[in-house]
């Protein structure tokens, strides 16, 4: 978190886009967009534009790498490089290495690795443009690109981050909420049979109170059931779903 | 092993077929399968492009910052094209640096590029000698389903005829189009026994490596020839490839032009 | 082979201990080992400590010099945190360059570090937007016994406490004291089954890999949350979680007071 | 290809190193000129000066690098450090890269591999000096390295370059031509039975109209036919052979 | 070796720290330091710090780096980023590849390899703290843990070097002497049954005479001799030796 | 397999001639094969030479560019030494970054040219603590049929000797010769069983790895050391071995005095 100084993020009790303190940005899901992949999905969420392929369960190279019992996990989380204002050096930096870790654990938490004993399930991650929060909006690409490829799970996982801005908790927060603000926390919840169960990927940094945290965790859990609504319906329609929430 | 042997079937299905003056997907030796150019879909970048071929999909963005000039061309911009064949795009990438293919890949886009002078580098210097500007051309394949490498070169063309110079965000002046004077298109054909057909499918390269991209310009010059792949080329053969790649570039040009 | 059945052995030991409400260790499942903190041992270091916990062991050393700051913060000195998990600490560690279990200690430690502003990067400018003070914090682990996370950070913040910022060795006015104004203190649980114990011995690291850090300031705030490892955590645990980090870490704090 | 502004690189008709121009430079060839390697080829052309030494057919480790039908052929171009004007960083470029795949394939399509399956050949070429045309130097170099070997192959491949400078097409170009001239077509033809049969390599930058490719190809393939013969006759001799044509 | 100008380090037949020729820096030895590994030692050496840890004799991954006739030895040597007075880049540079190829290989010469093949046996140097002679400081803890480990060797290692500063040899020199003076002899030695039988570890640069030469070797076997005793009563005692030549 | 029964007849082959006071080849134990230097073989380099001792071949090249001088000898040139154990050399080299072999060999060479000072580094400098003269002294192997340690040393003072300061290519005044003063020359002992030989050939270091070389400059100093093998090297026979290796490296001096 830089400290802002002179820069307001929130107005007459609004933020900068024009959205509420508890409102998503707008969200595009588009299902099977690449023929090579055994599972694939396109997702816009605010100004990020993630791809994601599914490749497995499949044979893993080389056999040592296999596990015996049960299904090998890889997430890949991969920025191109003209995805942000200064163009990025390809290949994996620190930042890369970290969300791809915390984000292939929420992943293995609810894939049903048991199934595939000595497999691979490799889910690739490419962020075409970031935005803030393009972890949570890879995470939701990557839980229905799985759904597309068949991969048995125990449920989905919908992702969604709060921010701490001027004091106050706004969810899904957009570049400036998060470069400015006092606090990010991205949150991705297990979703079965329509409800949040427990909790599959969370971080934090900034300065929040126990308290704040507790509210921003059930602000997440909102914006969570409702981007679980949209990543449902995608899959069901097998085409592109948009947000109604979209504002421009 | 299963894998193997269903790739020797469908490879005897795509010999067999060519045998019988026929493709797989019902094409004729010279037809490309649809080509879809859509324009300005990242933002953040300078200029980019989405070039679909079928279901082969390349996005390319363009960044362009200032940075010194080469020594011997103090008076020229600089381009520097790299492709990433991220395993996203087929089950037989693997992460990591690249490889000799996307190395090939990138080299050969890029002298189509700078052959034909398509970027006029001239109107990118901003202090001779000082500072320059360098175009990126970043090509990212989305999915390999057959010769990547045509879906690059006009994915890379695309982006560039979309540019914008940010002269703006770097505080030297105003923003203006990259100004681009020629429309270079690469066509690759790819020889199966003893005929060549124009944009392999998937199925078709995996029958056989052999491949010879020509590049020519706006004028049917050639400015970039690449063969790539464990065979012996005919000398006919070669010079009927040429002119069928400049009347398929001709067609192909066209699509750039209503971008 | 033989490892593994030990590991197994002692896995089941770990976790039918802890169903029946005690650890391995007769630890309260609340308890830190005993924790150790010595500052100053590297001489050459601007500043240094070595952290116990248990029989874990990790040295952190902070060298400093000037550099230049980043164009979006030029008022503001700059951290860089990396973690070496070298291979005299484990059996399990392997020479290389950083895995994402190093990078991840590093990035947590960091941001606690660093969300807590406990050092004053303002006062580490040498001139505005051209020359700053750059920190390396670096963590090498000596021997892991579980529980490196809480060690390291412990070890930063001991190390930064002791730094001296060598200003005469590069010319630049006196020496003086790093401004520390924080004390951060992460404090890791580990989720067991249905219960959670805080500073996993290595024993316990091994019968799970289920962790949640929270980093807290010397106000109680929480400054950096980091869940690591493949299981889904509930959520009223996790408040109950929070609450024992507080605890804890105010404890903790106190060790940090005297040194 | 660089822009020549004032540079004039044809005067009175003919080239700066006084060559006319259907004329290669001068070439030496020794082989055999290494202990250890199983053939070898020390190779001159104009300032080219390239070392080829050829290992194989031998075992291949790691075992997973074999193939089951035939051997792998490997290809490494290198420059020494000290072979060009500005010191080269040691270790593999993009252009390296590049070169050694296209002349590893143009070999290959003449090895006879099937012969020697899950073996390995090796083809490690180092340039010391590097002039226009490398890549030519080395591969006829690397063809009578083959040869010195042992190894069966189905003809030989012999390579040379045109060049298009002052709007002519030049043979062989030095580095003068190559740098300010308007186009570089490298060859490398397949040869069998004292006649070229087909081409082996082909790439080509600049800008050249149809009928001067043409042209090219035939102009290519009369050097080819001159460097063969040496090639040739260097193989017979088993000694050194220079070129006729040398001017210095 | 750079060239001393003005620096005088011999002032009144004393070295600039107060020492005499042949006297050695305070060494203070702790065994079995580290729970993890199978034998450590801690070492400070003048200023240097080290750590030492023993894994093995244990099982070798990958198969085919095992030797199926003895134990395979790493050792590697590896400062610490905070080690000396400018932050030095992690990982392996040139000079650590160098020091550890001899250091492994003065120890193999003393472990009974033979005693386990297709086994490695680990032997990790850190570096916390460098002054001069960190190679030699590592190889005495080195071999202390070695010993610690219980690895069955045919004696011990003892290492010191000798320097030659304002025309005088020296024992055991410090950063000032190695950085100014004229030459620096480093030496490990092998001892069995309480005496000096042969070199294990001997590299040399700067200037000297053979006779010089030979002068040196004496005052080095001098002074690994002390070192060896404090050596053997650390193992003893399995406890902290500090040596009695301390002089802060 | 083949190849491991074929180096044990060999080395046993080697060790019985030894034992036998031969030498495969015939040679005395302190007798060189053939040395031939040719110089300035690469026109293209400042300097440069090509060493042949016996079959074994090495070429070094000599480049030189301005750059910065180190902070703390802001009065001299820089020495880069560096050696590719390039493929082409031998059937056991592997294409990749340089091993712990070709460092040791690229560092001992280094180390016999920087402390006998052979290259006056102060005459390198233009201008005083800003730009100085780099000198990279590259080894490049070509035949390894042994002692490529030797052949490097030799090689690269040879090209030394024969190297022209480029002071016009970067416009800082006229070409001069690179002030050489003294010749350090290496000599490799190797050691088999009782006795020690010089100038191993490649079935010689097959049969053991054990090697000391010693370098000494014009006036017979020692100037650089470094035994190499993991074997235990008895005191008096080192001071054989320092003895014959000056009088050794007087013969091969003279050589260098004819290049």
């Amino acid at each position: 978190m830089s400290n802002k100084d002179e820069v307001r993020l929130i107005v007459d009790g609004k933020r900068l886009d024009g959205r509420a303190f508890d409102e998503l940005r707008p969200i595009k899901i588009k299902v099977g967009v690449l023929k090579r992949a055994d599972g694939s999905c396109y997702l816009e969420m605010g100004k990020n534009k993630v791809v994601v392929a599914v490749y497995g369960p499949r044979e893993v190279h080389p056999r040592h790498l296999q596990d015996p019992v049960k299904a090998v996990v890889r997430y890949r989380y991969n920025m191109a490089p003209f995805s942000v204002e200064e163009r990025k050096r390809p290949g994996p930096d620190r930042r890369s290495v970290e969300i791809s870790k915390v984000s292939r654990e929420a992943l293995e938490a609810i894939v049903m690795k048991e199934l595939f004993p000595r497999s691979g399930i490799d889910v690739f991650v490419e962020v075409l443009q970031a935005d803030a929060g393009s972890r949570t909006a890879c995470l939701n690409a990557a839980s229905v690109a799985l759904v597309d490829a068949g991969v048995p799970m125990k449920g989905m996982i919908s992702s969604v981050a709060v921010a701490k801005v001027d004091g106050e908790l706004v969810l899904d927060p957009m570049k400036e909420e998060d470069f400015y603000g006092e606090a990010d926390m991205p949150f991705a919840f297990f979703i079965r049979n329509d409800r949040i169960e427990s909790i599959a990927l969370l971080q934090m940094d900034g300065r929040v109170t126990k308290d704040e945290f507790i509210k921003a965790v059930k602000m997440a859990k909102d914006g969570a059931m409702r981007i679980y609504k949209m990543q449902k319906e995608a899959i069901k329609s097998k085409y592109v779903v948009e947000s109604e929430e979209e504002v421009d | 092993m299963g894998d193997d042997i269903i790739l020797d079937i469908r490879r005897d299905y795509v010999l067999g077929k060519i045998r019988d003056g026929e493709r797989i997907d019902g094409r004729a030796f010279d037809e490309y399968r649809k080509i879809e150019i859509e324009t300005g879909i990242i933002e953040k970048a300078e200029g980019s492009a989405l070039v679909k071929i079928g279901d082969t999909q390349v996005v390319v963005g363009i960044k362009m910052q200032p940075g010194e000039p080469f020594p011997d061309t103090p008076d020229k911009g600089i381009i520097i094209t790299n492709a990433e064949l991220v395993p996203l795009a087929s089950p037989t990438f693997e992460p990591g640096p690249p490889d000799e293919n996307s190395v090939e890949l990138a080299r050969v886009v890029d002298r189509g590029i700078r052959e034909s002078e398509a970027v006029d580098l001239s109107k990118l210097v901003i202090e001779e000698g000082e500072k320059v500007w360098l175009v990126f051309i970043d090509i990212h394949a989305l999915d390999d389903d057959g010769n990547l490498m045509d879906a690059s070169a006009l994915a890379a063309i695309s982006a560039l005829l979309n540019t914008t110079v940010p002269a703006e965000r770097f505080e030297i002046g105003d923003d203006f189009p990259l100004p681009v004077r020629d429309l270079p298109v690469a066509v690759t054909s790819h020889i199966i026994g003893n005929v060549f057909v124009v944009d392999p499918n998937k199925d078709e390269e995996n029958a056989s490596k052999n491949f010879i991209t020509v590049t020519t310009d706006s004028d049917d010059n050639i400015v970039a020839v690449q063969k790539s792949g464990s065979y012996l080329l005919d000398e006919e053969k070669l010079y009927q490839i040429i002119e069928t790649s400049i009347k398929k570039a001709r067609e192909n040009r066209k699509l750039l032009k209503e971008v």
